[in-house]
């Protein structure tokens, strides 16, 4: 068991979820309340396991810790490589965290086939992990593209009335993305084995090799995409509102929660560090479309009848807030996109949990079909209030630290207007989240079905308060978070400033080839 | 040459066989007249076969014929009671009329 | 070379084992049929037994070439035989309950899927031009018979009809190519087809391209794949399943081999062009047309189509690790596409009717087991990874970006993403409908079971630890005669 | 006595909004009014007992830090507070006044509202009483942002308090979200600041302002600009008042709290804070000047033709804060503060004497339905008096000295349109004023004989900070007497001179001569007291018929006036309308139509083509053998076609 | 040889009847007298094989393939007694025989050019007439020949029972 704790950890996170998983299936159908309780308890003990990665990660060491290392595919260099740095710590915590409260939320509102419920939230949170944990593209791909199986279940069986859409526009746009991934990364692997004769995947490796500058801006251009899109970036956003709308509420806790960070993740951790010339050349694209997001989502999120298709456009502002962050690519900055992710994780998951709370005593998302419902549900009604003030931003609460620091760092960079116009989504979020929270829970009470709305249940309440208190705690100690974030930030620019550096004294390559024969 | 007889003369009528042959494959409706122009084809090949065979001055080109005519024999036994199975329903050869399977 | 005695020693004898035993199980199945009825619950056991007796005795066998140089045995063949061993195997479980259900069990069945073994596996060993051809028709006559084996369904003989009429037709084709490549070189050895100057010579092209048209047609690659979907659909599903799979296989084998002994400076610019533009034609037309198709059968069979496409990438990358992508792509094939209509033997109970997708709607409820295979083949036809499929997908596309074939895998890969469509498709019709009638699914039968989990065992293993079977491919692939790079 | 932390200060009412929150609608009323009016009344205990130290002491400026709190790259700060004579001031009077109305609401809320709503009122009066502290105590931008958001955020809930009023939700939501158009140049400030000075430290920045005022002094309009815009929003002025006067369907004493006395004002005690930087950036000073008069007389113009009496408060209020601004522009921020003090205390009791006006009316607002009130409510109109004659600086009542302290250093700047303006707003203020007061408490009462019945004198809870705050706009201008009066007597100014530190190259202005000041005086007063008679000869004497027969001969300008200049039409059909227009294009168009519906396309072409193609499949073997024949050739001409 | 090379006529004359007979047979509406031109086709044909020196080979075309084929074909005709084609082969589908035609005749003229490059590689072995013995051809069947031969075997093997099964009448064992 120590020798698991101490020198498997991340092993252990990424696999007992699906060990759990496989157990479940042991269960016979006449047990699914059983089975939810077992899902949920492992999700509870894959929490408890994960705490002590938040304890032991020291962050004084910039580099990765908790690595492990085995040989996967020795022929072609594929490793099972797992490590995390800050970066991918606060995202791992966010995901143990919200997989339970997803999982608690869903123990008394989800009757159909239970066991695959629980399945496809336990696979999922195995895919999520490891792709936070690999350090293998080969083994990164793999996880990317496996998270991708049980989202598609989620949102297609428990879906609502367009789910089958929601969940193929989902697949399909998410895929599109990865295939070219897929082939940069062969492309990227081949190259380190014309250039040292070796086969590798593994990152550390691939970061020592230096591409031209036109193949860079192809193979950029294609993690990008994929990133872009999970992300998701302005142009390419659309399959989130479907996905967000018609996914079960547990989806969408997750699906805004944890997945469409992964697409900033994977930005920060491959497609900047592996191509640093063309990431810089095409920051100020990146960092204009992030601007246009935030503006554009917040703009789209105000006339929306449905509830949870507001939040996800609002989840489509915030992103382009963070993606603003990376854009600017001052440490500042990019503190502060790290720490809104999970903020971001936090407040929207509330939200939707919130949102659920609702819809699963009225069984309807349409905001007309409230008004007036503080006082049936004083409790919802607070939570709720707390949920919005830190999606809006309110000093004391996790979303404004995060806001904050990326606008000043963008501020301090050289593009200084972004901030100015993101900044502009304060606004914004304040008139479209207020106008949802007047006509859904203010203004005369004027459907008699709401009268009778009974209150959040005790398990749901949990759920709830537990992202509450997280608010409250990084609104009010954010150094906790960003501690442990700011080494691994600095770590990152520091490496990708040196590889420009090297990457302009490089002598081409091909002569390289000759030197190495 | 063989004998008085130039290659070329082999190769042109196994060509002009081969072609007659995928033509009445192409052109008939009949399944047996298919069938039969496929032969044509075979022994088109044949033909080749025995001619090179001689020109090289190699017997292995008999021995090909041989077994190719063995197999057109095997073939046409089998293809035949595959007809005659499948005329036990729709009482006809005509493959224009028979598209139960498509698109 | 030719003396009078008869070449038969004991190393012939060893090196042809596997041949024997199939069959003579074959000629053992048809007297067992007419003499001992009774005996006929056993026909899928014995069957089974001599599979996996050749198998063996493939693998025991020693290596080298034998019958004057016209067999092969070798790690690579033994590879094969595993593969379409495997496949033999799969259809066999699956044929048990299938014919039982269908009132069919009859030895012929199993005999000629026997016979039909053979042939392939000649197809795999053969280094004699007349031998892939003996090869080939024992391989075509058994599939004409066992498509239109049932009788009394008028959509079998139908596909009996329309599959011998085209193979016939194909045959012919490479009857005369294989013509052209004996004038040239005057033998039906592959080896004779090394000698310098047959690489520029346009007799020798033309006849190429008639062998890769003839096993293009054995492998459904467009334009020449217009049987495969109406075959497909009368065809018993078993048979299908080994239909589908290892004469596929076989047959990039013999393209390579041929291949590899004209061209030994690797393939002339043109040649690849001509394949590239197959797999092409292939891939598109495959994916996009299996998006309108109704019928699970069809829509399999154009998938395999486009699958097709995929592995002539490897042929046109021609390259060790291209040949060793394409053993392990196979392998994954395998899994997930016999497994894929061994859940449609199992999904679908009545086999006089057609095989509409509708009809699987809420089978992810009714029958979990069947269905969740299924998916999970679909996944992996789709290659998703975790799964085979995204293995052999991974070699195949690694081996074109590594010899700057961009283009090809590009278009593959945005060829996968259409075809995700419609796998989708037939999952979430599974998953996301309700059941049209509400009938209780019949328990799954035993061997049906079998076969599905080998299946799913195999799809994950294979995707989740390939680096075994990766290693067994390449060094298969090192002592390939290739001659080029 | 022990001087407590600073900390405990807000952590005090914090803890009172949590009790009230968590428990206060099980354990009842009783619990709630100790709770929630106890632990102010314990903040105001501690402020005082950490004050008189501090004013007996030296009076420099005490930074307590309590604990690191955002650190990322070069950016740092603190959660600290600051104890400076600024804050001292803002503390003394925000704890009292903030105290005497909890008192004021135990007896105005007890009425007719659920245990619910009223352990909910307190919790948010505490959550105000927090922010407010923080804002005025933090020793940083940010932390001072933390309580200015904070103050916002109890605005939004308190006038919102009704929720289930459509317009009173509206009013919340309005008042927030302007103030968050404020926040955006607060926001940009707090930006520019930090990328000037590399820090958001009050002590740091104004230090190195001061020590090298030429190296900023170019960047420090724009800066001050985006401060001003904050400044604007919270504190209600042209163009961003609009939300003050619908503030008003909050409870009356929140009006009187948080829209009269503490809150709005915050943006003039920011600009006072900042005064170092203001004074740096000239341009800037100027906007503010101009702003702070035209929303002076703006609003006071305004005032005079309405007839709600909390809409005619609320529209003083704006001109007032106006005055204070107008006070920061021209470099009296003393005076500014002087007049944010004694603003408190009289459009406190203001506010709270309007509410026992509507308590005892029954919820009637409409000044054309009361009157004569005077006999039936004494306390209220007496205090209510006081008031008045307070805020139309009628000497010798607290708002003489600082409107005659704000217009002497007007003109002491030089900027005489603006004193004109400054003279011509008191004028008005009088005026309006004492209109409220005849319709109201004057003449014989125009409402309903059940109304009439029901007329009563508010109970002690609300009587006794009425009297209060009446006392304090008698003395409570004493502090800061004019020169003229006696050369010592500007305590006020002296108090908070520390905070108004003297800049190199920056000319101080010789003071007026005595003669120039006494004119002034007079001339203020005679406008004030004009006024006064004016409304009183109208409303009282002829009961209101000369503004009747002015508003019939010119009905257009009338109607415009008492329709408040149709500002927020305006903005509706200006910003709103087109705002959602916009925002419902992007969404039908760049979404659906353009994104989705190439996407989709896209994809249905894909699908249609394989619908075509599938029909190739004839099912007839003959055009197999084609395609496989046409494929033969098509290679052959490919591969050896060329030989 | 000098002289009239009367080989050359014989052959040639007999490679034409075969492909005018070929060509009848495609021609021919009806099936059985299409088998009938087809048996005249093979017969020329075995003449052809005669001239080429392979008498073993005329044997068993003569014997195989008119004798045996064939009249299985006229059986199955009788049998099934199909008429002869009613209409013109695709005329209902003009473009089947369209684009048939073009593609043949593209396909000749591409196999006419290729034959230009048709003389055999090897120089023409000298044994000559010598290949007409049929012992050594039966020799290398058995001994190099061998395994197709084998296969051969279950092939006609497969064929057999195939054609059992599938012929056979009714299905119930």
């Amino acid at each position: 068991m120590d020798f698991l704790m101490s020198r498997h950890l991340l092993s252990v996170l990424i696999f007992l979820p699906t060990a759990g998983a496989v157990l479940l299936l042991l269960f016979p159908k006449s047990q699914a309340r059983a089975a939810k309780g077992f899902a949920l308890a492992v999700s509870v003990l894959e929490l408890a396991l994960s705490l002590p990665l938040w304890m032991r990660f020291d962050p004084h060491i910039p580099g990765f810790q908790f690595a492990e290392r085995l040989e996967w595919v020795p022929s072609l260099g594929i490793s099972y490589s797992l490590g995390i740095d800050g970066i991918s710590l606060v995202l791992v915590l966010l995901t143990t965290i919200l997989t339970p409260v997803s999982l608690l939320f869903s123990l008394t509102h989800v009757s159909k086939s239970v066991r695959a419920f629980s399945f496809a939230f336990l696979a999922l949170e195995t895919g999520v992990i490891g792709t936070l944990c690999a350090l293998d593209l080969a083994l990164f791909y793999v996880f990317w593209e496996v998270m991708l199986v049980p989202m598609y279940f989620i949102i297609g069986i428990w879906g609502g009335t367009r789910r089958i859409y929601a969940a193929m526009k989902f697949f399909l746009f998410t895929m599109s993305g990865s295939l070219l991934m897929f082939l940069a990364i062969l492309y990227v692997a081949g190259r380190h084995r014309a250039l040292t004769g070796e086969w590798s995947f593994l990152l550390s490796d691939l970061l020592r090799v230096n591409f031209p500058a036109s193949a860079q801006t192809i193979l950029f251009l294609a993690f990008a995409l994929a990133f872009a899109i999970k992300v998701p970036i302005f142009p390419l956003h659309t399959w989130l509102p479907d996905a967000h709308t018609e996914a079960p509420t547990a989806g969408s806790i997750l699906l805004a929660g944890v997945l469409l960070k992964l697409g900033v993740y994977g930005y920060l951790r491959f497609a900047l560090p592996l191509f640093p010339e063309a990431a810089m050349r095409y920051a100020p694209w990146l960092g204009l479309l992030g601007v246009i997001g935030v503006v554009y989502g917040a703009l789209v999120a105000f006339p929306q009848k449905d509830m949870k298709r507001l939040v996800a456009y609002s989840s489509v502002s915030h992103l382009g807030l963070v993606v603003v962050g990376v854009a600017a690519w001052t440490s500042t900055a990019l503190s502060g996109s790290v720490l809104q992710m999970v903020n971001h994780g936090l407040s929207t998951g509330a939200l939707f949990l919130l949102v659920g709370v609702l819809y699963e005593r009225r069984h309807t998302r349409e905001i007309d079909a409230y008004g007036g419902i503080a006082g049936v549900l004083p409790v919802t009604t607070a939570l709720f209030l707390v949920a919005t003030f830190s999606s809006i931003g309110l000093p004391g609460l996790n979303g404004f630290v995060g806001e904050f620091l990326i606008l000043l760092g963008t501020w301090t960079s050289a593009h200084r207007w972004w901030s100015v116009v993101a900044a502009t989504g304060v606004i914004l979020s304040a008139i479209y989240m207020l106008t949802l929270v007047q006509r859904v829970f203010w203004n005369p009470l004027v459907h008699d079905e709401n009268r009778t709305l009974p209150e959040i249940r005790p398990s749901e309440l949990v759920a709830a308060a537990v992202l509450v208190a997280l608010m409250v705690w990084i609104g009010v100690r954010p150094n906790d978070v960003l501690d442990r974030i700011r080494p691994s930030v600095d770590a990152l620019q520091a490496s990708v400033n040196a590889r420009r550096v090297e990457a302009r004294a490089e002598v081409p390559s091909s002569s390289l080839r000759e030197a190495r024969r | 040459m063989i004998g008085g007889i130039p290659l070329n003369d082999v190769l042109l009528s196994s060509a002009a066989l081969f072609t007659i042959g995928v033509a009445g494959a192409l052109l008939r409706r009949s399944a047996i007249t298919i069938f039969l122009s496929i032969e044509v084809m075979m022994n088109a090949a044949n033909l080749a076969l025995v001619g090179y065979g001689a020109a090289l001055g190699t017997r292995e080109g008999q021995i090909v014929v041989f077994f190719v005519i063995a197999i057109a024999a095997a073939e046409a036994s089998v293809g035949l009671a595959i007809f005659v199975s499948l005329f036990r329903h729709t009482e006809t050869i005509d493959v224009n009329d028979i598209h139960l399977l498509k698109w | 070379m030719t003396s009078g005695l008869i070449q038969f020693g004991p190393e012939e004898l060893a090196a042809i084992w596997p041949e024997i035993i199939l069959a003579g199980a074959g000629c053992l199945l048809v007297l067992l049929d007419a003499f001992a009825p009774r005996s006929r619950g056993w026909f899928a056991t014995l069957s089974l037994a001599a599979v996996a007796g050749s198998l063996s005795m493939l693998l025991k066998a020693p290596a080298g070439a034998s019958f004057g140089g016209r067999l092969e045995t070798s790690a690579l063949t033994s590879l094969m035989g595993m593969f379409i061993g495997g496949t033999a195997a799969v259809s066999i479980l699956v044929a048990k309950n299938y014919l039982r259900r269908t009132g069919e069990e009859r030895g012929e069945f199993y005999a000629l899927l026997l016979w039909g073994h053979v042939g392939v596996s000649l197809l795999t060993r053969g280094l004699d031009l007349l031998v892939l051809f003996v090869g080939l028709e024992l391989l075509s006559l058994s599939f004409y018979v066992l498509a239109g084996i049932f009788r009394t369904i008028p959509a079998s003989s139908e596909a009996g009809l329309k599959y011998f009429l085209t193979g016939a037709f194909g045959s012919a084709f490479t009857l005369y190519g294989i013509v052209f490549l004996f004038a040239k070189s005057g033998s039906v050895r592959l080896s004779a087809l090394s000698q310098v100057g047959l690489a520029q010579d346009p007799l020798v092209l033309f006849g190429l391209l008639l062998l890769l048209v003839g096993f293009g047609f054995k492998m459904s690659i467009a334009p020449f794949h217009a049987w495969a979907p109406d075959v497909y659909q009368g065809m018993p599903t078993p048979a299908v399943a080994y239909l589908s799979v290892a004469p596929k296989g076989a047959s990039i084998l013999v393209l390579y081999r041929v291949f590899t002994a004209v061209f030994q400076g690797g393939l002339p610019d043109r040649f690849r062009l001509a394949v590239a533009a197959l797999a092409i034609l292939s891939m598109t037309l495959g994916n996009v047309v299996a998006l309108a198709q109704r019928d699970i059968k069809r829509l399999l069979a154009y998938s395999g189509i486009a699958q097709m496409g995929y592995v002539l990438i490897a042929l046109a990358v021609f390259g060790r690790d291209a040949l060793a992508a394409v053993l392990v792509f196979f392998f994954a094939y395998l899994a997930s596409n016999a497994g894929a209509f061994a859940a449609v033997a199992a999904l679908f109970r009545d086999e006089t009717k057609p095989h509409p997708i509708g009809l699987l709607a809420g089978e992810g409820r009714r029958s979990p087991f069947a269905a969740g295979v299924l998916a999970l083949c679909l996944f992996s036809l789709a290659g998703i990874p975790a799964t085979a499929g995204f293995i052999g997908k991974f070699f195949l596309f690694k081996a074109a970006v590594d010899r700057g074939l961009f283009a090809l895998a590009i278009i593959g890969v945005l060829n996968s993403l259409v075809s995700i469509g419609y796998y989708l498709k037939v999952v979430y019709i599974m998953y996301m409908r309700d059941p049209v009638d509400a009938e209780r699914a019949p328990r799954l039968a035993v061997a049906d079971g079998l076969a599905l989990g080998l299946c799913a065992a195999v799809i994950f293993v294979l995707g989740i630890f390939p680096s075994r079977l990766w290693d067994l491919a390449r060094g298969a692939a090192d002592n390939f005669p290739f001659f080029g790079p | 006595m022990i001087a407590p932390p600073l900390w405990i200060l807000p952590v005090l009412p914090f803890a009172g909004f949590l009790l009230c929150l968590l428990v206060g609608r099980r354990l009842g009323k009783g619990f709630v009014s100790i709770v929630g009016a106890g632990s102010v009344g314990l903040t105001t205990v501690a402020a005082y007992s950490r004050l008189l130290p501090f004013l007996s002491g030296n009076r420099a400026p005490v930074v307590e830090r309590i604990a690191d709190w955002i650190t990322a790259g070069p950016f740092s700060v603190d959660l600290a507070l600051q104890l400076d004579p600024l804050s001292a001031l803002m503390v003394s009077f925000v704890t009292f006044v903030g105290f005497l109305i909890h008192l004021y609401s135990i007896g105005y809320m007890s009425h007719d509202e659920t245990d619910a709503g009223y352990a909910r009122y307190f919790a948010y009066l505490n959550l105000f009483m927090f922010s407010m502290l923080v804002l005025v105590l933090g020793s940083n931008f940010l932390v001072m942002f933390v309580g200015w958001e904070g103050v916002g955020l109890c605005s939004y809930l308190l006038v919102g308090y009704y929720y289930e009023r459509e317009y009173a939700a509206n009013a919340g939501r309005k008042a927030f979200v302007v103030n968050r158009i404020g926040d955006f140049g607060f926001l940009l400030g707090m930006f520019a600041i930090f990328g000037l000075f590399g820090s958001l430290d009050f002590g740091t920045v104004f230090g190195a302002a001061t020590a090298d005022p030429g190296r900023y002094a170019p960047y420090l309009t724009a800066v001050c600009l985006c401060l001003f815009v904050g400044a604007m929003g919270k504190s209600a002025q042209v163009p961003l008042y609009v939300w003050l006067p619908d503030a008003m369907a909050g409870p009356t004493p929140v009006s009187a709290l948080i829209h009269a006395a503490t809150m709005v004002t915050a943006g003039v005690y920011m600009v006072a804070r900042c005064n170092v930087l203001f004074r740096l950036a000239p341009d800037a000073m100027l906007a503010v000047a101009i702003v702070g008069g035209v929303t002076a007389i703006f609003a006071a113009v305004i005032a005079v033709a309405q007839n709600d009496i909390k809409k005619v408060l609320a529209y003083s209020t704006v001109s007032q804060l106006g005055y204070m601004f107008l006070a920061c522009g021209v470099g009296a921020y003393a005076a500014g503060m002087f007049h944010v003090m004694t603003h408190a205390f009289f459009k406190a009791c203001l506010f709270l004497g309007s509410g026992s006006v509507i308590h005892a009316m029954g919820g009637e607002q409409d000044m054309r339905k009361m009157g004569g009130l005077r006999s039936k409510m004494p306390v209220t109109f007496w205090t209510f008096l006081i008031a008045t004659l307070a805020l139309s600086g009628i000497p010798p009542f607290a708002g003489f000295f600082s409107k005659d302290a704000i217009l002497a250093g007007v003109f002491e700047d030089r900027r005489y349109i603006l004193y004109a303006v400054g003279v011509l707003t008191a004028g008005l203020t009088a005026f309006y004023m004492f209109r409220l007061v005849s319709l109201t408490f004057a003449g014989s009462f125009r409402g309903t004989p059940e109304q009439e019945h029901h007329l009563h004198e508010s109970p002690r809870t609300m009587t006794i900070p009425l009297v209060v705050l009446a006392v304090l706009s008698v003395v409570g201008g004493w502090v800061g007497l004019p020169r003229v009066f006696s050369e010592s007597g500007d305590r006020f100014g002296a108090f908070l001179a520390p905070v108004f530190p003297p800049l190199p190259a920056h000319h101080e202005t010789a003071g007026l001569s005595h003669g120039t000041e006494w004119l002034l005086i007079l001339l203020s007063t005679a406008v004030a007291a004009g006024g006064l008679l004016l409304a009183w000869k109208w409303y009282t004497k002829d009961g209101g018929r000369e503004p009747e027969a002015i508003a019939r001969a010119l009905p257009g300008p009338y109607a415009l006036v008492a329709d408040k200049f149709r500002v927020d039409e305006l903005y509706e059909a200006v910003i709103v309308l087109p705002f959602r227009m916009l925002a419902r294009g992007l969404w039908k168009v760049v979404d659906v139509l353009i994104i989705d519906g190439v996407l989709n396309a896209a994809a249905f072409l894909v699908e249609l083509t394989g619908d075509l193609l599938r029909f190739l499949q004839t099912g007839n073997v003959r055009n197999y053998a084609l395609a496989f024949f046409l494929g033969v050739v098509a290679l052959m001409l490919f591969v050896i076609g060329a030989f | 040889m000098a002289g009239f090379p009367i080989d050359r006529v014989v052959f040639d004359l007999a490679a034409a009847v075969a492909v005018l007979f070929a060509g009848v047979m495609v021609v021919h509406h009806h099936p059985v007298k299409s088998v009938l031109a087809l048996v005249v086709g093979f017969f020329a044909l075995a003449i052809c094989y005669v001239m080429l020196w392979a008498p073993f080979i005329a044997a068993i075309q003569v014997i195989v393939y008119g004798g045996a084929i064939l009249v299985l074909f006229l059986f199955v005709l009788m049998l099934l007694n199909v008429g002869s084609e009613t209409r013109l082969a695709g005329s209902r589908r003009p473009v089947q025989a369209v684009l048939s035609g073009l593609a043949l005749l593209l396909f000749a003229g591409l196999l006419l050019g290729l034959l230009r490059h048709g003389g055999a590689a090897v120089p023409a072995g000298n044994q000559g007439p010598a290949a007409a013995e049929i012992a050594p051809l039966a020799r290398l069947l058995f001994s190099d020949y061998l395994l197709p031969f084998e296969a051969l075997s279950v092939l006609l093997l497969a064929a057999l029972v195939g054609a059992f099964v599938l012929a056979r009448r009714e299905s119930n064992p």
